[in-house]
């Protein structure tokens, strides 16, 4: 099971709760179980107009790294995630083209 | 001077050692082609038309009379511009609302900042384009100008954007000034407080900065019949801008077009959109390449200085002096459009440290003044000027010793980031060693002249960078040398430290690795020249194609000594048939056989860097010796302490840590927006401007700390930016040691010591 | 920029003739330091520019006790003729830090004079020593003392066709000696927060100040005489107490605004400092002019 | 005021060129730096403030270093101008030239030939300076990459050299 910390805007969805143990394969399988548990939370986390990326100005952290496969991004059994702001204001990431997508601050 | 911790069994030939850059001699002799410099055949002169308004309705524009004027080609204005509709996209440099990138580069109804472009023309030379400017009508209705966090967030404020949603705390807010406002927590820093034996709380102002690139943005642009768009411009992401201006311009992104021009300086403020979308219609109107170059004052203008804005931070600590708690409130004044690095100001501002509660606050503001852009790991200077030096104040009153005070509470390998992430193995401790080794850390300030004060400070920094995605491609030549294509504009020595760690991996001297920075349809996809990722991670997609390389020709060699290629191997640029260890030939002979085993050798590496491995963290030691009576401050003493991870080139490395300390001590002590009420900025040139002269500075020791990064097979760290982030507080520390008080705001100016001294006399704090 | 002519007359007829004839719409040009810089940024169009450093009247640098600098002489001719510097080393410390070398290849004491910038490094010291602008104009030659020469921010009393041919600057008396130092937040190349010029002649007891005379800029419209803090010297012992004196006076003739160089009460500190230092550097020059 | 109303017409110019004979047209109004870029072709010569802050279009007029941005193109008629492209022998580097390369003085280089151009005439003059002397020298030149360390560490290096 991954632990997923949530951030302030997503613990409206959680009844505050700051991180919650949860499975998943992938981000994006992982993401599909805590909208099981939370329900709307996945629409502040999914692109709604591609289901395969984060929603824009979203970053994951997983295991301390950015990811760079958005919600295809492998995870192990006790990984750790974090969805936290993409760095904007020309920070150094690119997130236009697919496979983008991560966080670099 | 370097000091290794835990050196990796690696050896190395070439990285580590410091050849002449390949691009060198081209830039010695004046023959390197920077933005400005190209020619092309009927190439025309593009010059824009800027809003002299901070904030104004634009009721009407008239370029008809500039337009028919003698030796004008085109003009257009925001009603030429492609009509964009609000949605929120990714934009390479940030996520944003379509509709702002397109108005951004050209207003449209509105000008949201001084400098904001109205109208441009295009004529047969710069001065006949710069008086035909005179030509053009416009009608403005000037609207109150918002260019304070205050005016911005009062209830009653001006609104710059109708239609901007803020984000605040996940709430949607509309009318707002305030983008965005996050919040990241762990544990419960009130009881952390109040439990603490000692807490200090402070607020620190931070002025707008420039990025201060010595050459101006030039783009040239020109549309072709057929719709293919080819734009040649002084860029760190060719790519980006590819795509951008496909964005803006509604055009397929592969009829675009980025040549990469050599980049004249960048620091982040190259990365946007400016006149590449203007030169384009004007070359689509005109028929006819257009060449825009801005003018100094419009760099300052229009272009994105890093942002300004208002620290509150808070420490609280037990009574050994380790930290409990912390707190901060981060507002940065993200100019005319939302986005000022606030996350990454979030992740940076208590890095250095284990912090077991915290809270961060931070939000993004616009104002009327030119849209902030990335300057030198984006936002975070400006947070650790107030972290450090609010360390340093509370060092001051516990009684601590600043460097037993990192030393105690440094981040380590295992320490959660304060907005989440674990750190892997880091050198934040072995940074602070080094400084506490140097010969300057032992040195004694000593005594100053003419009743002058000198003091002495301390201050850490960190900058994550990161990783993304390079295409390097290698091709053998039949003489041994190999080509090494890549997309990353050099901005400091890249192609060298890109082409070395390829050379490494085939045991070649690094100048027989030919390194070449090619357009957009010549390579594979390249993130920018930026996040301190260029020797990183394009570094390991040339390691990929080496690997490639050398896989490739074990094959060829199979075939000539008939045997497997798994019996082929490669060390030291020698290929050897380990069943037949005579049978052995070096790179540059196999190289000699590769068009008889098969053809050409060429291979491209593709990378998807996770992350930057941790970061890059700094500890810089500065002294100073003020004049108390003029407010003067000198810079005696610098050493700049910085983890590389592993230098490919020692010298660029050094250069970094030096350029980086140069750009914060200008930061710390002068520069800023000094702007009028209405949003006019009165020092818009170098001259008021006053970047550090080659006579404010002393020469900067730089060691370079290296502790591998497991991220990289070299381990080698990306370590452009973090530089620039320990001086302001280094400096300001070392002032307040000098003169006894604080200055909580940035410049740290002669009127500025001047004010505080007049303030300690009368027994008032500044703070 | 608008787009003008380059007129490079032989004579001093010839350029006054030419000046004449455009009035406002043409300038005279020597080092080209501040006027390109002024066209470019749109203050004003001009239709002639008339480069005087082919005029000889304008060129030469005559040492002949008193010093006679013509107006397009630039600053490098000033501190590296070894005769001007050891007689004139007040004018030096301007000379030797406007702009930086490159600028000083092509700047020159009368384009710094004739800009009439109240921070102009070059003005202060020609008014402490009691320098004279030569004009010649249609009505021939006129004699202004550099003090009275600038009116108001960029503005002077040339009038049409009038051109600014020489700074004359007297013979120092015996016991007389000058400094010049400014307030730059940076080393070089800044702009002066405040400047002050100070010039003393000592009496026959070497101790005791016959004259002196103070000059301030960037604290007021124009650079300015500081008459009372020049009157005060006359007849005072040369002593740090008379030096802080005097710099407490000059203070109160500043008028000094603040901008982005500096605070005004920064600027009226840096009037008492720097009236302060330079009454000492030029009693030390004084001293060894005896 | 009345503006001209007659085209104000291009003028020749006739100088000796990094030591070549050279004549060209430039309008009266053109700075030499532009004349330099646009009208003879070398771009070596970079704009980096065009109001004679940073340097970077330091040129040598009759043998003094002056910023090519506020001097005519016009007024170097029958003079002497040496740019960056003529510091280099034929096939070979000028001392200061190959000192910054090894000594990496350089980061994005555009500043780099008005440095060069500078610091040459400084050694000309004082083949020996000391740090000081090279700093107040070259501080008409801004390098916004180095922070100056290595730049004045090259010219120290070309100066022991020679």
């Amino acid at each position: 099971m991954a632990t997923v910390f949530l951030s302030i805007p997503l613990r409206r969805y959680t009844s505050g709760e700051s991180s919650a143990e949860v499975p998943g394969a992938t981000l994006r399988a992982l993401v599909r179980n805590l909208n099981e548990r939370y329900p709307g939370i996945a629409e502040s986390l999914v692109n709604p107009e591609d289901a395969d990326r984060l929603m824009p100005g979203l970053a994951a952290i997983v295991d301390g790294e950015p990811t760079n496969m958005g919600l295809l991004t492998p995870l192990d059994a006790d990984s750790e995630v974090h969805f936290i702001p993409a760095i904007s204001g020309g920070a150094a990431v690119s997130n236009s083209e697919p496979g983008g997508g991560e966080r670099c601050a | 001077m370097t000091t290794t911790a835990d050196r990796p069994a690696q050896e190395f030939k070439v990285v580590g050692s410091r050849p002449i850059r390949h691009d060198g001699v081209d830039k010695v002799l004046g023959r390197a082609q920077y933005g400005a410099d190209l020619k092309l055949p009927g190439l025309i002169h593009g010059a824009v038309l800027r809003s002299p308004y901070a904030h104004a309705v634009i009721k009407k524009v008239d370029v008809s009379r500039a337009e028919a004027a003698p030796g004008v080609f085109a003009a257009i204005s925001g009603d030429d511009m492609p009509v964009t509709a609000p949605k929120m996209v990714d934009m390479v440099e940030e996520v944003t609302n379509l509709k702002w990138s397109s108005q951004r580069v050209m207003a449209h109804g509105k000008a949201v900042y001084r400098g904001h472009p109205v109208a441009a023309v295009a004529a047969v030379d710069q001065n006949t384009a710069l008086e035909a400017l005179k030509l053009i009508e416009v009608e403005y209705e000037p609207l109150q100008a918002v260019i304070s966090l205050e005016d911005a967030m009062k209830p009653d404020a001006v609104i710059i954007h109708d239609d901007l949603v803020g984000d605040h705390l996940g709430e949607k807010v509309s009318p707002t000034n305030v983008a965005e406002h996050t919040r990241t927590e762990f544990g419960d820093p009130e009881a952390a407080f109040a439990e603490a034996a000692h807490v200090l709380e402070r607020t620190y102002t931070i002025a707008r900065a420039h990025q201060g690139y010595i050459e101006p943005h030039s783009s040239t642009a020109f549309w072709s019949p057929d719709d293919k768009l080819t734009v040649w411009t002084t860029t760190q992401a060719p790519f980006g801008v590819r795509s951008n201006v496909a964005t803006v311009l509604k055009l397929p992104l592969s009829d675009v077009r980025v040549v990469p021009m050599e980049i004249g300086g960048g620091f982040g403020g190259k990365i946007g959109l400016y006149m590449e979308p203007l030169a384009a219609m004007l070359s689509r109107k005109s028929g006819r390449p257009v060449k825009m170059t801005m003018d100094r004052k419009s760099v300052f203008d229009a272009t994105g200085p890093g942002p300004g804005g208002q620290v509150t931070a808070k420490i609280g600590v037990d009574k050994d002096g380790k930290i409990v708690a912390a707190t901060a409130d981060i507002r940065y004044m993200a100019g005319a459009y939302p986005g000022s690095s606030i996350s990454a100001a979030t992740a940076g501002i208590f890095a250095c440290y284990k912090v077991p509660n915290v809270r961060i606050d931070a939000y993004d503001v616009v104002i009327n003044m030119s849209k902030t852009a990335a300057y030198r790991a984006p936002g975070t200077p400006q947070a650790t000027f107030a972290s450090e030096s609010l360390i340093s104040e509370l060092c001051e009153q516990i009684g601590m010793d600043p460097m037993e005070f990192h030393l105690l509470n440094a981040a380590e390998e295992g320490t959660r980031r304060p907005d989440g992430p674990v750190f892997p193995r880091i050198g934040n401790v072995a940074c602070m060693e080094a400084i506490k080794g140097s010969d300057h850390f032992k040195s004694d300030l000593g005594e100053s002249s003419d009743g002058k004060l000198r003091g002495r400070g301390l201050a850490t920094g960190y900058w994550n960078g990161g990783g993304n995605r390079s295409s390097v491609t290698i091709s053998v030549n039949d003489d041994g040398v190999v080509s090494l294509v890549e997309g990353n504009p050099d901005i400091g020595g890249t192609r060298t430290t890109i082409a070395m760690q390829a050379a490494e991996v085939f045991g070649l001297p690094a100048h027989d690795v030919h390194p070449t920075v090619v357009d957009t349809d010549s390579v594979g996809y390249n993130d920018l020249t930026a996040g301190s990722r260029t020797t990183y991670a394009s570094g390991q997609a040339a390691i990929e194609a080496a690997k490639q390389v050398v896989e490739e020709i074990k094959k060829r060699m199979a075939m000539i000594w008939e045997t497997e290629p798994e019996n082929v191997e490669f060390e030291d640029s020698v290929f050897q048939n380990k069943v037949a260890p005579d049978q052995r030939l070096t790179f540059k002979e196999a190289a000699g056989k590769l068009g008889q085993t098969g053809g050409p050798v060429s291979k491209t590496g593709t990378v998807n860097v996770r992350g930057s491995g941790g970061g890059s963290f700094a500890a810089h030691l500065v002294d100073v010796e003020v004049d108390p009576e003029t407010g003067k401050v000198q810079i005696l003493r610098y050493t700049a302490a910085q983890d590389a991870g592993k230098a490919v080139h020692p010298s660029y490395v050094e250069g970094q840590f030096q350029g980086g300390a140069a750009q914060g001590i200008g930061w710390a002590l002068n520069e800023e927006y000094y702007t009028s009420p209405d949003g006019v900025m009165q020092n818009s040139s170098f001259l008021d401007y006053r970047m550090p002269t080659a006579l404010d500075l002393p020469m900067i020791d730089a060691i370079v700390v290296e502790v591998p990064n497991t991220n990289h097979p070299f381990g080698v760290r990306g370590i452009g930016e973090t530089s620039i982030v320990p001086p302001a507080p280094a400096v300001g520390n070392a002032i307040a040691d000098a003169i006894g008080t604080r200055l909580y705001q940035t410049p740290m100016n002669p009127s500025r010591i001047m004010e505080a001294l007049a303030n300690k006399r009368n027994g008032q704090n500044g703070h | 920029m608008h787009p003008f002519t380059y007129v490079a007359p032989r004579t001093l007829d010839e350029a006054v003739a030419v000046l004449e004839q455009h009035g406002e719409r043409a300038r005279p040009f020597a080092g080209g330091t501040d006027v390109l810089v002024q066209l470019r940024g749109g203050r004003f169009d001009l239709d002639a520019i008339v480069d005087l450093k082919g005029v000889p009247e304008a060129t030469t640098l005559d040492l002949n006790g008193s010093l006679r600098i013509g107006a397009a002489v630039p600053c490098y001719r000033i501190y590296e003729d070894s005769a001007v510097a050891a007689a004139f080393p007040g004018l030096i410390d301007a000379a030797s830090l406007i702009g930086g070398i490159q600028i000083q290849s092509r700047a020159s004491l009368g384009g710094n004079l004739c800009n009439a910038s109240p921070s102009a490094d070059g003005i202060c010291p020609l008014i402490v020593h009691s320098t004279v602008a030569v004009v010649q104009g249609p009505q021939g030659e006129r004699r202004v003392p550099v003090e009275e020469f600038c009116t108001a921010p960029g503005a002077n009393v040339l009038g049409r066709g009038e051109l600014l041919v020489a700074l004359e600057v007297p013979a120092p008396d015996k016991g007389f000696g000058a400094a010049y130092q400014r307030f730059i937040p940076r080393n070089e190349m800044d702009i002066a927060v405040a400047g002050v010029a100070s010039a003393l002649t000592l009496g026959e007891d070497g101790a005791t100040i016959a004259s002196g005379r103070i000059a301030l800029a960037a604290v007021g419209p124009t650079p300015l005489f500081a008459a009372k803090a020049s009157a005060f010297l006359a007849g005072k012992p040369a002593t740090p107490e008379t030096f802080a004196e005097a710099g407490e006076i000059a203070s109160t003739e500043a008028t000094p605004i603040g901008d982005m160089r500096g605070t005004a009460e920064h600027r009226i500190e840096l009037v008492k400092v720097l009236t302060r230092r330079t009454l000492a550097i030029a009693l030390g020059r004084a001293q060894s002019n005896r | 005021m009345t503006q001209q109303e007659t085209p104000v017409r291009k003028v020749p110019v006739a100088c000796t060129l990094n030591g070549q004979e050279t004549e060209f047209l430039a309008a009266p109004y053109q700075s030499l730096l532009e004349a330099l870029r646009e009208v003879v072709g070398l771009t070596g010569t970079k704009e980096g403030c065009n109001d004679g802050n940073c340097g970077a279009c330091t040129v040598s007029l009759d043998g003094r270093i002056v910023d090519s941005c506020l001097v005519l193109a016009a007024e170097v008629d029958g003079k002497s101008v040496d740019t960056i492209e003529g510091m280099a022998p034929p096939h070979g580097l000028h001392p200061l030239q190959q000192a910054f390369l090894e000594e990496a003085a350089l980061q994005c280089g555009i500043c780099t030939p008005g440095f060069l151009v500078a610091a040459r005439a400084l050694l000309e003059r004082e083949p020996h300076p000391d740090e000081h002397r090279i700093r107040l020298w070259l501080a008409g030149n801004l390098c916004r990459c180095t922070g100056y360390d290595k730049i004045v560490r090259a010219v120290q290096s070309a100066a022991d050299k020679t």
